[in-house]
């Protein structure tokens, strides 16, 4: 299993702040982790068009960063602080 | 050096206090103080909400404000920041930085300020009434920004 | 707007409380507070001594302050320059700038900080135990830096 | 009669801090006024050395600028605040 977590845009959209989620494959990647997702709902679908980031345990990461078993994934948008 | 998140009202004097008395014997300090605003492009707004990733908001505070030590050679840097509900005119963020000279504090200053806004995870909701909506940012400018982050917090600083 | 003259210990506190309440809509408030240092190129000192210009001190950081103002945009700025004796580690200057946006208060606090340096009538000795000795800079670049105090105060600021 | 004023590195060297002097002829200038300091006594030779500023009526001024009676003329090194 693998945990998901969303925020702002994304956790409004799916209306799923956090889960866990079994991980379909070995050698899974963070584009693996988005099919899964976008098959979740069709709000997911919306909710990880262009411009979603995401962060595998709270490190930046992109598409091709592999995800294993225990990791914490999050989806975000662009930030906006300060 | 430090790096923190509250949901409680900022105490700017406080902060400043502990960064002279960390630094007694620095020759500059710096801080800076972002407040909300009343207004946005399209008019008055009413308050904002700022969510944070728990954890890794921390992270790169953390990572941020060391990176700024160490490239400008800052005797200290302190970086405190709001989320939640945010009345106008309450303080935001505070950034403050220690040099010997004033140069170093500047530009340490802002840097941590320019970084901040591009790269802590942080979203940013205005209020018009009960009417909230999400503050935009182009998502090409944010990825290219966001860049540094793809380190590893724990790795080695360039 | 202030721009004071005093041979007592710097309140910093105080004086970026009053920028606040003057201006409690800011967006940011940027603050430089300059100390002494315990060395000079030469070694380690034990202390400085500011002498001023009575009247046209407080002039030229006036004028200072009200040029920073326009140039940038500010909502408001405060500039205190101590004189007199003033030990190591003690402030000598705060500078505090508001304005709706970062980069406005940034730039004005930067800027009255290196006209102040360069041109308001101010002289440090430094002191090595009993001895005394003034700080040289060159009067080339300074004459070029002092040029715009040839302008009247009272006159129309460009 | 004007008011001679110096501060810092010119008023130790002259050891004057301020007092007043005599205008010599009508439409003086600063010029004018240092060549009569540096009649007054070898000190002022030294103090009024290249680098020395000079504000009339607190505004600083080249050595054309005019000086009339009642000015306040100072001299002073190059300042070094902050």
């Amino acid at each position: 299993m693998i945990n998901i977590k969303t925020f702002a845009q994304v956790r409004e959209v799916t209306q799923e702040a956090g889960f866990s989620l079994p991980l379909e494959k070995a050698n899974s990647t963070v584009a693996d982790v988005k099919v899964t997702l976008r098959m979740r709902a069709p709000c997911w679908g919306e909710a990880l068009d262009d411009g979603v980031l995401c962060a595998v345990n709270q490190v930046l990461c992109d598409d091709s960063h592999p995800v294993a078993e225990g990791d914490e994934v999050a989806f975000f948008p662009p930030v906006t602080g300060g | 050096m430090g790096a923190c998140i509250t949901s409680t009202p900022l105490t700017i004097t406080a902060y400043h206090e502990a960064l002279q008395r960390a630094v007694p014997k620095a020759g500059a300090i710096v801080t800076f103080t972002g407040q909300v605003r009343d207004y946005n492009q399209q008019g008055p707004i009413s308050g904002i909400h700022l969510e944070h990733y728990p954890g890794m908001t921390e992270n790169a505070l953390t990572k941020l404000v060391t990176q700024a030590i160490a490239r400008f050679s800052l005797l200290d840097a302190h970086v405190v920041h709001r989320i939640g509900d945010i009345n106008n005119y309450a303080p935001i963020v505070w950034v403050g930085t220690a040099a010997s000279h004033r140069k170093a504090a500047f530009d340490g200053a802002c840097y941590v300020m320019d970084l901040l806004k591009q790269s802590v995870p942080l979203w940013k909701k205005e209020y018009q009434g009960e009417q909230g909506v999400w503050v935009q940012t182009k998502a090409s400018d944010d990825h290219a920004a966001m860049a540094w982050l793809k380190e590893s917090p724990k790795g080695e600083e360039k």
